[in-house]
């Protein structure tokens, strides 16, 4: 399996038309500064070399469950699941990496959610080491995966109440 | 005070290690295994829940020592973090340092010059050895057998007495820098790394004939905590651990970086994915690490070690990863950089954090000092697991 | 040994007690010494010269320890269990020859009050992991009698087939029969029991076992159940604990130099008796060391099966056979 | 389980040869170090705490207070300042203070250095009884003592 069939499974899977509009500022360029798909496609080539990835697919926050369950079809492992917050544009993004332990595929999956409500299900479902890796993610991010059966904090204090890696969070 | 005292004594019943009424009329029992436990080797604790001896469900705690390294990334220039990258995982320092300014050249577009890649694969595949033999001294201890760590920690010795001659110190390196490394080798250091090799080698016979060979060993591990390559995938869990599952997924194979690609070895698996595998892969590992070392030196172009970067660094906007193949494992750093010399956001992917979370599902019904030797079997380094 | 009866007594009661607790105290030493070799480092060498003071720096240490009863232990129990664990540990001593004339009490059925008194220190050890109200203490309780049990029967086999050779309990005439010449002893003796040596095997792994020794220390597992029976003790609690274990492994030693060894006998016929015994008995005391440190520890199941599935077959076997073997010669 | 008698012994035969090599280093020398009573010689590249580099034809420090060790440091635990003393064509240093208790021995410092002004001392056995004493190491007092 390439990289380009991926893709196109990924393009089948995933129509563009649903991807969330916000995913990509007025300008045709993402925030992050990432090229995006052509509007057939929610997945790209990347090469490997520049950026540590063979693939990158941009879905809507509904579709992520899909996207696992098509990785763990292909025989992908979780690799980490992590989110990044977008404060200038009032969103959250999660990414969901993904390495293929025969031929070394690497995948990462990305979504973009609001940031008042970070919100996105659990894939734990799919991958249960995306259970820990998830509880990291509320732990830092305060984004809530819905369907994860405990999002208690993982590594910080048990009664912690605040999300450290939040922009707007402040050290207090 | 009286008050106090009786909270004192409710929450020595219900949290400590001492059994409460309630658990004297059930079957089963919380153990608190931790956080200051000797077979956790840190601060680790593990809540299990064991019926008699047998564990019915092993839910291990981190955090710790958890000390927000991402969050420091955040905070400081990529030079500034680069001292942070051998702190997260302190026995595998160099390799988590060379993922850190991998991808940074990666996104910056440097060249590393070929003396200084040769340079990195000697000391990564070095310090990879002197993982191991901390590994395999401190899973011995684990199993009750006190010598072999300090045989290992001897040869360890002669590994951190090597590069603490090239770094300037035993731990955490510091050794690598965007665009190459900070300091020439010496011949001293060639000396004593082909010493070292051939010292090195009549060792892991011993550890053969020693360790591995002996029955007691053996019964303790073979065909103990089965994981497969299923349940890996599932976890995420990389490195020996996977290999020790049959699947010869290497990231120093899959994701091509330094020279690597150069060198001839052998990525040693075993199938049985039970704790004698993961061990032997381990014990392989040393000395195909040896093999690589010795290719390297003998390889070694000359010319400059440092190449050309700027005096502050700044990436391009974007997202970037580098993966690299550290002693537990595949270790990932992701940059996403604003175009500010200062990160937007550092992950770091830790393999023993994804190692670990199959521990409660690999220990199921297993008995104590099993469930034991499996966590050794993982090769847990909790600064790794916390971050 | 001329004294009166009474004398004799108190002389042997002080001499007992004098060579446990010098035993304990510098069997520490050995042990930390002789580890240290094996591990190519050089172990106690700051206080006295080469660390000779270091069991006695020890000792002060543990006595200026409070000895601390956690809260909830049944407090009785608690206290009693060093003092039960360590005074059987003594009354070993008290059939033991350690040469043709120093034997505190020759009794003819010494070597079943070896074995009961034996056996006490166990319930003793479990006595005090109950006690301790701490859920590492009770696994290790647990753990400590079931491989009592498995290890006292392939024990008293090896011993009953032992007995079939000598013929006696009496210790000081086993010893008598082993006179003339390392060829009489019982170790060598293959025209009764061509597996002698086997015997021996058996007998020094049970007592590995019986006295908690690596690779058998399952009830101290300290990278499993932290000190297993101990954890709850601090000070002398401790030291008491630990004390015992080495006397029981000078009484095991002593009753393998006494059964297989000829005890004081020399092999070649010079130096006094006394001497030879002692030299026999810190030679296999300084095996069972060399043992600890080379070995890891047996999986507590593997520990049972080796019992329950090598040891008492191949024992009853042997017993057989040795029965067959005199009946038939 | 199964124990065959060629298990058995073969299992028993591997005990005899982990007590023969036991046994073998037993009568090796030891490798330890009797730290107190001696110690290894630090390598060149030894990485201790920062001090002065001194100016061989001055006797002073190199500094030229340009304070790029103070940006570089990571842990903030360097202050600088100095002062442009008459008829000099650069900066003097005249106060520098290490917070020995933040420094994480990266080297940053000396690595930015333009005058090569910095150094690592091979002091490696730093104790105390008090806190204190590494809050703040000034390396211009340090200088002038040695």
């Amino acid at each position: 399996m390439s990289a380009e069939e991926l893709a196109e499974r990924f393009s089948r899977l995933f129509p563009r038309a649903s991807a969330p509009p916000e995913s990509t500022s007025a300008d045709g360029v993402s925030a992050d500064g990432v090229v995006p798909a052509e509007p057939s496609r929610p997945a790209q080539e990347t090469e490997h070399a520049a950026r540590g990835c063979h693939l990158e697919a941009t879905l809507a926050s509904g579709e992520v469950v899909a996207a696992a369950r098509l990785m763990d079809e292909h025989g992908f492992a979780i690799d980490a699941v992590t989110g990044v917050d977008w404060l200038a544009e009032g969103q959250m993004e999660v990414i969901y990496d993904y390495f293929h332990p025969v031929n070394g595929l690497r995948v990462a999956v990305r979504a973009r959610i609001p940031r008042e409500n970070p919100e996105i299900p659990t894939v734990s479902e799919v991958f249960p080491g995306a259970n820990w890796h998830e509880r990291e993610t509320h732990d830092f991010f305060g984004i809530r995966f819905t369907g994860h059966p405990d999002l208690t904090p993982l590594l910080l204090p048990e009664d912690a109440v605040y999300h450290p890696l939040r922009k707007d969070f402040s050290g207090e | 005070m009286r008050f106090i005292t009786l909270c004192v004594r409710t929450l020595a019943v219900s949290e400590s290690n001492f059994i409460s009424a309630a658990e004297h009329a059930g079957e089963t029992f919380v153990l608190n295994l931790g956080p200051q436990h000797p077979a956790t080797h840190g601060v680790l604790r593990v809540k299990l829940t064991m019926d008699g001896e047998y564990i019915t469900r092993a839910e291990p705690v981190p955090g710790y020592i958890h000390r927000m390294h991402e969050k420091m990334g955040e905070n400081r220039n990529y030079a500034q973090f680069l001292p942070n990258t051998s702190r997260i995982d302190y026995l595998s320092a160099m390799h988590y340092t060379h993922a850190f300014v991998g991808v940074v050249e990666r996104a910056a577009k440097l060249e590393v010059p070929p003396r200084a890649e040769y340079i990195r694969v000697i000391t990564s595949e070095l310090n990879r050895i002197s993982s191991h033999l901390v590994w395999f001294g401190a899973f011995l201890l684990d199993l009750g057998g006190f010598t072999p760590l300090l045989y290992a920690f001897d040869d360890r010795e002669k590994i951190l007495d090597l590069l603490e001659g090239i770094t300037g110190s035993r731990l955490t390196y510091c050794y690598y820098r965007f665009g190459g490394v900070c300091n020439d080798i010496d011949d001293e250091f060639i000396r004593g790394t082909r010493a070292f090799l051939e010292e090195m080698r009549p060792r892991l016979k011993l550890y053969r004939e020693l360790v591995t060979d002996n029955i007691i060993l053996r019964k303790r591990l073979i065909d103990i905590g089965p994981i497969s390559a299923e349940l890996c995938r599932k976890y995420g869990a990389t490195g020996p651990v996977i290999r020790g599952a049959g699947v010869p997924y290497d990231v120093r194979r899959s994701e091509p970086y330094s020279v690597y690609p150069e060198l001839d070895f052998v990525v040693p698996t075993h199938a049985e994915g039970d704790c004698m595998a993961r061990y032997l892969v381990r014990m392989e590992e040393m000395g195909q690490s040896l093999r690589i070392i010795e290719q390297a030196l003998d390889r070694l172009p000359e010319g400059p070690v440092l190449g050309k970067a700027p005096k502050t660094v700044k990436l391009p906007p974007g997202d970037y990863c580098y993966a690299v193949e550290a002693a537990r494992g595949r270790f990932m750093v992701r940059v996403i950089s604003d175009g500010k010399e200062i990160p937007y956001r550092v992950k770091l992917r830790a393999p023993s954090f994804s190692n670990l979370s199959l521990f409660e599902e690999a220990s199921q019904g297993m008995m104590l000092p099993d469930a034991l030797a499996v966590m050794g079997s993982l090769d847990l380094v909790i600064p790794d697991i916390d971050r | 040994m001329n004294l009166p009866e009474p004398f004799r007594l108190l002389v042997f009661l002080l001499g007992t007690m004098a060579f446990v607790g010098a035993n304990a105290a510098y069997l520490v030493w050995v042990e930390r010494k002789g580890a240290g070799r094996f591990q190519r480092r050089t172990g106690p060498t700051e206080v006295g010269y080469a660390g000779l003071l270091q069991p006695i720096a020890d000792a002060i240490k543990l006595m200026s320890k409070q000895l601390i009863l956690p809260p909830g232990v049944d407090a009785t129990l608690f206290r009693l269990a060093p003092l039960l664990v360590l005074a059987p540990a003594m009354m070993c001593f008290a059939t033991i020859p350690f040469s043709e004339t120093l034997v505190p009490r020759n009794i003819n059925v010494g070597l079943v009050m070896v074995f009961s008194f034996g056996s006490i220190h166990v319930m003793a050890i479990m006595l005090g992991g109950w006690a301790s109200r701490n859920k590492y203490a009770i696994i290790s309780a647990a753990r400590i009698v079931s491989q009592n049990v498995a290890y006292e029967i392939p024990m008293l086999l090896v011993v009953i087939t032992l007995l079939m050779v000598t013929g006696t309990m009496n210790l000081h005439e086993i010893v008598q029969q082993q006179a003339g010449g390392f060829w009489n002893w019982n170790f060598f003796r293959l025209a009764a029991n061509p597996l002698m040596p086997v015997t021996f095997i058996i007998f020094y792994i049970c007592m590995l076992a019986e006295t908690n020794r690596a690779p058998f220390d399952m009830a101290e597992a300290e990278s499993e159940l932290v000190a297993g029976a101990f954890t709850e003790y601090a000070g002398m609690g401790f030291g008491v604990f630990f004390m015992a274990e080495y006397a029981n492994v000078v009484i095991g030693c002593s009753l393998a130099t006494v059964l297989f060894f000829g005890g004081w006998q020399s092999p070649i016929g010079v130096l006094p008796g006394l001497f030879w015994f002692l030299l026999k008995l810190y030679l296999l005391v300084f095996s069972v060391i060399w043992v600890r440190w080379t070995f890891p520890r047996t999986q507590f199941y593997g520990l049972l099966n080796l019992s329950w599935k090598i040891l008492i077959p191949l024992s009853l076997f042997i017993l057989l056979l040795t029965s067959a073997v005199m009946k038939l010669f | 389980m199964k124990h065959s008698p060629r298990q058995i012994i073969d299992g028993f035969w591997s005990l005899l040869t982990g007590m023969r090599i036991t046994l073998g280093q037993f009568f090796k020398p030891t490798v330890t170090v009797q730290y107190p009573h001696e110690s290894l010689k630090m390598p060149t590249r030894f990485r201790g705490h920062i001090v002065f580099v001194r100016d061989p034809e001055t006797g002073k420090s190199l500094c030229i207070a340009c304070k790029a060790c103070e940006k570089a440091c990571p842990s903030d635990c360097i202050v600088v300042d100095g002062i442009k003393r008459e008829g000099e064509k650069r900066k003097s240093v005249t106060d520098f203070k290490l917070d020995f208790t933040k420094c994480s021995l990266c080297g940053s410092c000396v690595e930015v250095c333009p005058t090569d002004a910095l150094e690592f001392s091979r002091a490696y056995n730093l104790a105390s009884v008090s806190k204190e004493q590494f809050h703040c190491i000034d390396l211009v007092k340090r200088l002038e003592q040695e």
